[in-house]
């Protein structure tokens, strides 16, 4: 892969260039915490501090419009209604710019659910195509950080186009895919030089910072082990207040709601993000609830990323790591702790 | 869901100044909407038939109709729309003549909205659902709480049409103060002539139960069937074979009881048949009187009972009855004008109250019906009356008229004169308030025939002087002070609610105004009903009224108790409250702000607690959807959907397609 | 979701809901309309059992929605049809009256009142005067945009969708 | 696979017809007749019934794939969706998404004897295998029918089983809680609760169970077969979850890693037990 | 800390009568505490006490309904959820032991953010009530603590934990003089038009995860709130300003004289949108109003669960 370098200046100037044809999202102040936003005059790119929400938004809006209908009187015989729907597919083009790694690989797990030899949905499938990926390597850790313990890392470059690498005055940029190399042609950016070199150190030192990773790999099996245990499940669900935080904040969580909105004689079909944790995610018709207890619903949660997902492909662990369900739920919930105790609750139960 | 939509012309009520086939026009690209007209008259038969044939020939099962206001018409589409065979629920109305038409008249405007109103019509009616009444069974007996003169009225209609009574009496005998008056204005008949034989009637009616010496307890149920608990006081008297002869009281040693009967002005025996007119005639003993009771020496009258009815160890007895509605004829109470400093606060022996001037002049008073002082018992030669005693006055919580002491102080005044010829009597008075038959005659013939002293003003002090009293007031015809010197003061006290009235109304789910008196459900229209079902009012416990008054609510509340017992069964109203189980999580915040005490607490089969809605008691008010916050309960009829629907229909932006 | 704006033309009248309760201030308003008391066009009045059916959270919806006046009224206090319905409705009113400054949206766009069958005259005063406030106020402003994509990120939509297909990175993968 | 798996397409009601107090049975076909004509379902498919402006619902298609002259989905009422579809009515428009789902092993069961236990509304994932078998009779073994419901006035489909208890190729149990006076003349009318009458009927246990309708029904009814010998891997059943998108996406329906609306509804009791418990 | 072997102590004894005693215990870094749930002894000894016990303990008690016997170490401003529960008998007084102490104050996590950077790069801080000493990037800070505290201790009046059964160690004197509110001042020197804009930008950021109804101690419904209802529908699925704003009018509302001013809702937001500041508001006008501070005594009613015939204190509307 080619490395190239962009000043800090010219980083800008390219945002401005890219942002003449594409949405850009990039993470700004919004409101004391960080969120992706169009790029636009006066907004400053923030990029020493994690984004709140995650880069799954450019591909997979809170709410998306899969249809509008409208209830057509005839003229002349107003018995007589016809109904018209509209498929409303996305035909915005964007670039993500500035997602962590993390965030980024969070696209992989959508990748395989949402387009797939089974299935392809339009709406995920139109905006992953018109959509970009310029991500920026890490070069500090936090205390919520485990990317390197699901398959990933600091400068991990999964389902990204461009990966950026902060060094002095700039940043190194490694094209990652075709669409990603051609990015790389504009004219901001220059030979990487000993910058390359620079890159690879701070991939390094992040990586070193983050130290020695856990083994998730037999969590699927030990997890289903402790599937009927409900007294562990209460206890980790204990502290959990059952909000939607960790989900909607979540990098792979994809779950989502359909529902009609009618306006009048005209409305619309939308897909909502939904939260697993929620009662009436699982609340059907008759009153009947799979899971009516919070303990149900997290281990839910907690079976898909590190159980269900890796059991349906290929041990491909459904969590990217970036720990933003730790780091912002109000109760401090701590999934790498529950899957640990859940792991280690077979050890011990097994040395019985 | 198919709906019709029905725009009445009103002859030119409506068209003149609202283009109503326009209207019908556009509300044809209304959801749901499949029929649309416009007719002259909607609501002739004519335009009645229209709704149903349509009804009929489009298979429509919802119906707006944008008329008049649904005060006026919403019952009779409702009947046409059942005899469409549809549900009576599934009618909405647009109101485009008193809201639209009959206010604007610039027709553009009036037309735009015309179609808006009915727009928001058809958005609630597609949320409507059928309705059913439910059915219920009535008993029909009658609890009548007060036997003055309105509730023996009530329970004798009530007893003479067929229907079992159950009356509650607080006091020993029945009466009220009806009882204790002397005479009746304007006619200056005798008050106990006309009112003994209907005590009498009481007592012997076969159809009438009468508890006296009892309170309600407690009120459970709802209009039809009523469950109510009455505590029967201990007389320590065996009534059942106490024959009123009166011996114990002549032996009884305690003889320096408060006569409660003669307000007080005389004293009596422990042991005690308050008059002797009283129903039921039965002697009762006062437990702070009495010797044995207090000391456990004496039982005198045990031993001089020749029924050997005196029972010492006798408690109160709680009876429960189950009756169809309820008639409160409560009554009033004096005030006591002891708040009054600048009139000696009570404590002047010869400052005394018109009841207890009634029972001075009364023959069967304690002065054998001779006026004479109380303090020395001498015949008062000037007799002073000062009016608005406790009436007219906020200073003292008061500022309503009572309406009737204008009245008696004029008689008190002309009767005076009767007694005492050589007297002269003054009245100190505000205004006279003296509208009925024959009442402005009445209080002229005082001033002019009597030579009654009329002294408008009001009196600013009393003070002893010797052996009477100066009474100091103000004379605002003639501008000046006055001072009246008088052997007798005559305090025409004011009415107010009676004791306890609010804590009765609390057991009865009615509502009472911060005086205590009872609420009407309409103070013009509904003057004898509640808002509680089935329960009704009589005589002076919603306020001050006079005899005749009084007579004629206690009939006016038994054609009412009649006309709900013509049924066999009760229809409730199904525009009540209910409450979706799944829903509720049982904080029962709905019970508690319920004014009709129409939610109630039960436990379902996961042992959850849940509030459940009592049909007949709910009256349809809604508080109950508002405070509950997850809209678990939702009136029926009025629900958030409904009413969302209509705020969106009129506020929501629409789609692009 | 920009479109049409709900049932009311533009321009014309603004959009007032007034919430009435069925008893006193719904007959009140009949009583206006029998005495052919002329009143200004833009109200349009939902009917309640009470006014303490009128769930404040109508109110808010209203306005949020873009109403750009509210106006509610019962029968006056002691003289409520279902005895308490108007003294809850009091409390509650008076809550969401002093609130709704905090929100932004001016207090002045919601009144409530009390106004009986027989007020007439009252119930013209009470919709002439609140009509003219809210014109004076003029029409309120709307709540618009989402999450993510907001009201800047539509026009940069619009643009890049205008571009289309002279989108240079996108021009490949097609 | 269509190139929008959430969009449905356009269909018309044909037929409304009342089965119970709360279930209506909706006969619908494709505006599209292209549409109509290329259509093809397997029995015990599922699509998703929408009413613009309420939203989408599952229910089975509960008509033959071998009688296709409209799409037939019985619907009960439960929630918002299902109030507006009951109002629909001849004319009215619907989208529909189908087929969705799994499909009874109809290759798997032909030869062998079948025995159909229905309880309530789970009458319509059978109807449509019960159908299915009849119009192809030749293929499959003895076909017993036990359908219980709580009275009389509960049964769906009395027009089916007033022709099913005419043919002599099946035999036919009706069985119900509360019962009327006219109930019981009949030999095939019973009174109890359906895994008692199965208990009583005592069909084969070689063959084939396939048993839908309410949980506590289902969960003492494979009890009972359990107690008859049937064999786990011969008793089918469907399952019913909260779906939304009925392509595997939206993540609701999942009982461990697998999703009731792709890799059901139906499932046979062995395949039942390899699955969490989360039912 | 005294406090805190008092309190180990006061559970320790009280604990074999009750099925839970819930507290605090550390988390997974320096910053975050997470709720403790004690039942047995050997749990006793993770219980912390710091400023960073931001967690309201009672918000847990919704789930424990039905004659559960259950302790709480509670900060007094948690308290008052509780007496307010009480008070609307959603909790059996009998059921509970309250644990208290003397509180000096919490860090908010959103202050300390907009100061140094990401929380997820302080390593640690600490507080002895009026200097935080911090570590962030292996850098050592100071700040003042009432730069960094959360708002509502600006405001306290509670510091003491009300009607606890058992009280450790010293009450604390952190009383705020005057109940005043600088931010909602603050806030309200702005326009209307000022405010709406606010607001609208504000709505625009929020998920509707509902982060902030359920870390609400007043929340009662669980999982029946009218936001996930679809009979009644107040809300759309939509996510948008005009949804997200009607469901904070929803809590609002449902709060009117409930809301004990824990600060939960806003603490819990992920996004970190002020909405105390309308709960402020509300409180302040049920204050001025009614003279009610709510969960303050369990023997009150709520004012919106009651009425006077002639309100005094609400201007006459014409």
């Amino acid at each position: 892969m080619a490395c190239k370098f962009i000043s800090n200046e010219d980083t800008n100037k390219w945002l401005e260039a890219l942002a003449k044809d594409h949405v850009v999202f990039v993470p700004v102040e919004d409101g004391g915490s960080v969120t992706f936003r169009p790029f636009a005059e006066g907004r400053k790119p923030v990029l020493d501090r994690m984004p709140v929400r995650s880069p799954k938004e450019a591909v997979f809006p809170q709410t998306e419009t899969l249809l509008t209908y409208k209830y057509e009187k005839d003229p002349e015989n107003p018995e007589r209604t016809a109904v018209s729907i509209k498929e409303t597919l996305p035909r915005e083009r964007a670039v993500v710019f500035g997602a962590r790694p993390c965030g980024t690989r969070g696209m992989s797990v959508f990748d395989k659910v949402f387009d797939n030899d089974r299935i392809r949905d339009p709406y995920y499938a139109t905006r992953r195509e018109n959509t970009l990926y310029i991500t920026l390597a890490c070069d500090k850790v936090e205390s919520t950080c485990f990317c390197h313990e699901v398959g990933s890392g600091p400068a991990d470059t999964t389902c990204s186009d461009v990966l950026l690498t902060p060094v002095q005055g700039g940043f190194a940029a490694e094209a990652v895919t075709e669409r990603g190399g051609k990015m790389l042609e504009a004219s901001f950016f220059a030979d990487g030089g000993d910058k390359c070199a620079e890159a690879e150190a701070v991939k390094k030192a992040t990586r070193e910072m983050l130290g020695e990773a856990h083994d998730y790999s037999d969590a699927p099996e030990k997890l289903m082990a402790a599937f009927d245990d409900d007294e562990f499940w209460e206890e980790q669900a204990a502290g959990c207040i059952n909000c939607g935080a960790c989900t909607y904040l979540c990098p792979t969580c994809y779950c989502f709601n359909i529902t009609d909105e009618p306006t009048g004689t005209t409305g619309k079909r939308v897909r909502t993000w939904d939260t697993c944790m929620s009662f009436q995610y699982t609340l059907e018709g008759s009153g009947h609830n799979p899971r009516t207890v919070k303990a149900s619903r997290l281990k839910n949660r907690v079976n898909h990323k590190f159980a269900y997902i890796p059991d349906t492909y290929d041990k491909h662990i459904g969590c990217c790591g970036c720990g933003r369900c730790i780091k912002s739920c109000p109760a401090s919930v701590d999934i790498r702790a529950i899957v640990k105790a859940a792991q280690a609750r077979s050890v011990k139960k097994e040395s019985k | 869901m198919r709906i019709g939509v029905f725009v009445c012309h009103c002859g030119s009520n409506i068209a003149a100044t609202v283009d109503c086939p326009a209207v019908a026009e556009q509300a044809k690209n209304l959801q749901d909407v499949v029929f649309t007209t416009d007719t002259m008259y909607t609501c002739s038969e004519p335009g009645q038939n229209e709704i149903i044939e349509a009804i009929k020939e489009h298979n429509l099962d919802g119906v707006v109709v944008a008329s008049c206001s649904p005060r006026m018409h919403e019952a009779t589409f409702r009947r046409a729309l059942e005899r469409a065979g549809l549900n009576r629920y599934m009618l909405e109305m647009a109101n485009i003549r008193e809201h639209v038409s009959w206010i604007g008249k610039d027709k553009e405007r009036n037309t735009v909205k015309a179609f808006e109103l009915v727009s928001i019509a058809a958005a609630k009616l597609r949320n409507n659902n059928p309705l059913f009444a439910n059915k219920f069974d009535v008993t029909k007996r009658v609890l009548v709480i007060g036997g003055g003169v309105a509730g023996i009225q009530a329970a004798l209609d009530c007893a003479d049409a067929g229907y079992q009574v159950v009356m509650v009496e607080r006091e020993q005998s029945i009466g009220g103060k009806m009882a204790k008056i002397d005479k009746t204005f304007p006619t200056v008949d005798c008050s106990s002539c006309i009112l003994g034989p209907k005590m009498v009637d009481v007592a012997q009616h076969e159809n009438i139960t009468l508890y006296a010496m009892s309170e309600v307890e407690k009120i459970e149920g709802y209009v039809g069937n009523f469950d109510v608990q009455v505590r029967k006081k201990a007389t320590y008297v065996n009534w059942d074979d106490c024959t009123g002869c009166g011996a114990c009281m002549e032996k009884c040693p305690s003889k320096k009881n408060l006569d409660a009967f003669n307000e007080g002005i005389s004293k009596c025996t422990a042991i005690n048949i308050p008059f002797p007119q009283a129903i039921p005639k039965k002697a009762a003993i006062n437990p702070e009187g009495c010797m044995m009771l207090k000391k456990g020496k004496c039982g005198v009258c045990a031993k001089v009972c020749p029924t050997k009815c005196i029972d010492f160890e006798q408690k109160d007895e709680i009876l429960t009855e189950k009756v169809g509605a309820v008639i409160a004829a409560t009554g009033y109470d004096m005030f006591d004008h002891s708040v009054y400093k600048q009139y000696g606060a009570g404590q002047y022996p010869d400052v005394i109250t018109s009841l207890q001037y009634e029972r001075l002049m009364n023959a069967s008073g304690p002065t054998g019906g001779h006026i004479k002082r109380p303090s020395d018992g001498k015949e008062p030669k000037k007799v002073v009356f000062v009016q608005c005693v406790g009436s007219r006055d906020p200073a003292v919580g008061r500022p309503y008229c009572s309406g009737f002491c204008c009245m008696y102080t004029a008689k008190q005044a002309i009767l005076t004169k009767d007694h005492i010829p050589d007297s002269d009597s003054y009245v100190f008075y505000m205004d006279i308030r003296s509208p009925g038959k024959g009442y402005d005659e009445f209080t002229r013939r005082a001033q002019e025939q009597y030579g009654v002293q009329y002294l408008r003003g009001r009196v600013s002090m009393i003070y002893p002087k010797g052996d009477h009293y100066v009474v100091r007031g103000a004379d605002t015809l003639a501008g000046t002070q006055v001072e009246v010197e008088a052997d007798l003061v005559v305090l025409a006290v004011g009415a107010e609610s009676a004791k306890n009235a609010p804590a009765l109304a609390e057991k009865m789910r009615i509502s009472y105004d911060s005086y205590g008196f009872f609420m009407e459900a309409h103070p013009k229209l509904k003057p004898v009903e509640t808002n509680t079902a089935g329960v009704y009012l009589a005589g002076s416990c919603v306020g001050p009224r006079d005899i005749p008054t009084s007579v004629g609510q206690g009939s006016a509340a038994a054609a009412k108790v009649m006309t709900l017992f013509s049924k066999d069964k009760l229809e409730s109203d199904p525009q009540v409250s209910s409450v979706n189980a799944s829903r509720c999580v049982g904080c029962l915040k709905c019970a508690k702000t319920c004014p009709f005490g129409a939610i109630k607490e039960v436990t379902d089969r996961g042992g959850n607690v849940k509030a459940e809605v009592i049909e007949t008691v709910c009256q349809g008010c809604g508080i109950c959807t508002v405070t509950c916050p997850q809209g678990a309960i939702q009136l029926q009829h009025f629900t958030d959907n409904q009413i969302l629907a209509e705020v969106n229909a009129l506020c929501q932006a629409q789609l692009d397609f | 979701m920009s479109g049409s704006t709900g049932l009311l033309t533009e321009g014309q009248d603004l959009r007032i809901v007034g919430f009435l309760c069925n008893w006193c201030s719904y007959g009140g308003a009949d009583t206006a309309g029998v005495a052919r008391f002329e009143q200004p066009t833009d109200l349009r009045v939902i009917r309640v059992p009470c006014s303490g059916r009128i769930d404040p959270l109508f109110i808010a919806r209203a306005l949020l929605s873009g109403a750009d006046g509210v106006l509610v009224s019962g029968c006056h206090p002691r003289d409520c049809h279902y005895a308490e319905g108007n003294f809850y409705a009091r409390r509650r009113l008076e809550m969401l009256k002093q609130f709704l400054s905090v929100t932004g949206i001016d207090p002045e766009r919601f009144h409530y009142t009390w106004v009986s069958a027989s007020e007439g005259q009252r119930w013209q005063d009470v919709v002439t005067s609140f009509t003219e406030r809210i014109r004076k106020l003029g029409p309120a402003p709307k709540m618009s945009g989402g999450t993510g994509y907001d009201e800047e990120c539509l026009k940069e939509i619009a643009a890049a969708v205008s571009l289309g297909e002279q989108c240079p990175c996108h021009k490949e993968k097609a | 696979m269509k190139a929008n798996p959430v969009l449905p397409d356009m269909a018309t009601v044909m037929e409304v017809v009342e089965e119970t107090s709360n279930i209506k049975t909706f006969r619908v076909r494709f505006d599209d007749e292209d549409v109509m004509n290329k259509f093809t379902f397997e029995p015990g498919q599922v699509g998703q019934l929408s009413v613009f402006g309420s939203g989408e619902s599952t229910f089975v298609i509960n008509s033959s794939p071998t009688r296709m002259d409209y799409l037939q989905f019985s619907v009960m009422l439960v929630g918002e969706v299902t109030e507006r579809i009951h109002q629909l009515k001849a004319g009215d428009s619907v989208g529909v998404r189908a087929p969705l789902g799994n499909a009874f092993p109809t290759e798997e069961m032909k030869g062998q004897d079948v025995t159909f236990i229905g309880g309530g509304i789970g009458m319509a994932p059978l109807r449509t295998l019960l159908v299915y078998m009849l119009d192809n009779r030749d293929d499959y073994g003895k076909i017993t029918l036990l359908y219980g419901a709580r009275s009389p006035q509960d049964l769906s489909y009395q027009e089916d089983i007033a022709e099913w208890i005419g043919r002599d190729d099946i035999d036919v149990v009706l069985t119900v809680d509360n019962p009327d006076e006219e109930w019981g003349k009949n030999p095939h009318e019973k009174v109890g609760l359906i895994p008692n009458v199965l208990k009583e009927i005592n069909p084969d246990n070689s063959g084939y169970a396939v048993t839908c309708g309410p949980p506590i029904m289902i969960k003492f009814t494979l009890m009972a077969l359990n107690e008859l010998g049937f064999k786990d891997d011969k008793i089918i059943t469907t399952l019913e979850k909260r779906m939304k998108c009925g392509v595997g996406l939206c993540g609701r329906c999942n009982i461990g890693d697998k999703y009731v609306c792709v890799d059901g509804p139906v499932f046979k009791y062995s395949e039942l037990q390899e699955l969490p418990n989360e039912l | 800390m005294q406090a805190l072997a008092e309190l180990k102590d006061q559970i320790r004894k009280a604990l074999p009568e009750l099925d839970v005693v819930i507290g605090w215990q550390q988390g997974y870094d320096a910053l975050h505490t997470r709720p403790l749930f004690i039942r047995s002894e050997e749990d006793i000894d993770k219980l912390v006490v710091n400023e960073f016990c931001v967690v309201n303990p009672s918000s847990y008690l919704r789930e424990m309904r039905g004659g559960k016997k259950v302790g709480l170490v509670l900060k007094g401003c948690d308290s008052r959820s509780v007496i307010q529960l009480i008070q609307e008998e959603l909790l059996n007084k009998d059921d509970l032991t309250i644990f208290g102490f003397g509180c000096n104050g919490v860090l908010n996590h959103a202050k300390l953010q907009a100061r140094f950077g990401d929380i997820g790069y302080i390593e640690s801080a600490e507080s002895d009530g009026n200097t935080v000493n911090l570590v962030v990037a292996g850098n050592k800070e100071t700040a003042p603590f009432a730069e960094l505290c959360a708002e509502k201790c600006l405001t306290c009046s509670y510091p003491n934990t009300l009607q606890c059964s058992h009280f450790a160690g010293e009450e604390s004197d952190k009383k705020a003089e005057a109940a005043q509110d600088k931010a909602l001042e603050e806030f309200e020197q702005l326009s209307m038009e000022e405010r709406f804009a606010f607001w609208q930008d504000q709505m625009r950021r929020c998920i509707r995860c509902y982060a902030c109804r359920n870390a609400c101690p007043m929340c009662v419904c669980k999982d029946h709130c009218l936001a996930n209802s679809r009979q009644p529908k107040w809300l759309s699925e939509d996510v948008d300003v005009q949804n997200n704003f009607m469901f904070q009018m929803i809590h609002v509302m449902h709060l009117t004289g409930r809301c004990v001013e824990c600060g939960e809702c806003e603490r819990a937001c992920p996004m970190d949108i002020p909405i105390m500041l309308l709960r402020r508001k509300m409180a302040g006008i049920v204050r001025d109003v009614f003279a009610y501070n709510a969960g303050t005594n369990a023997e009150d009613t709520s004012p919106l669960m009651r009425f006077e015939v002639e309100e005094p204190t609400i201007e006459e509307r014409h």
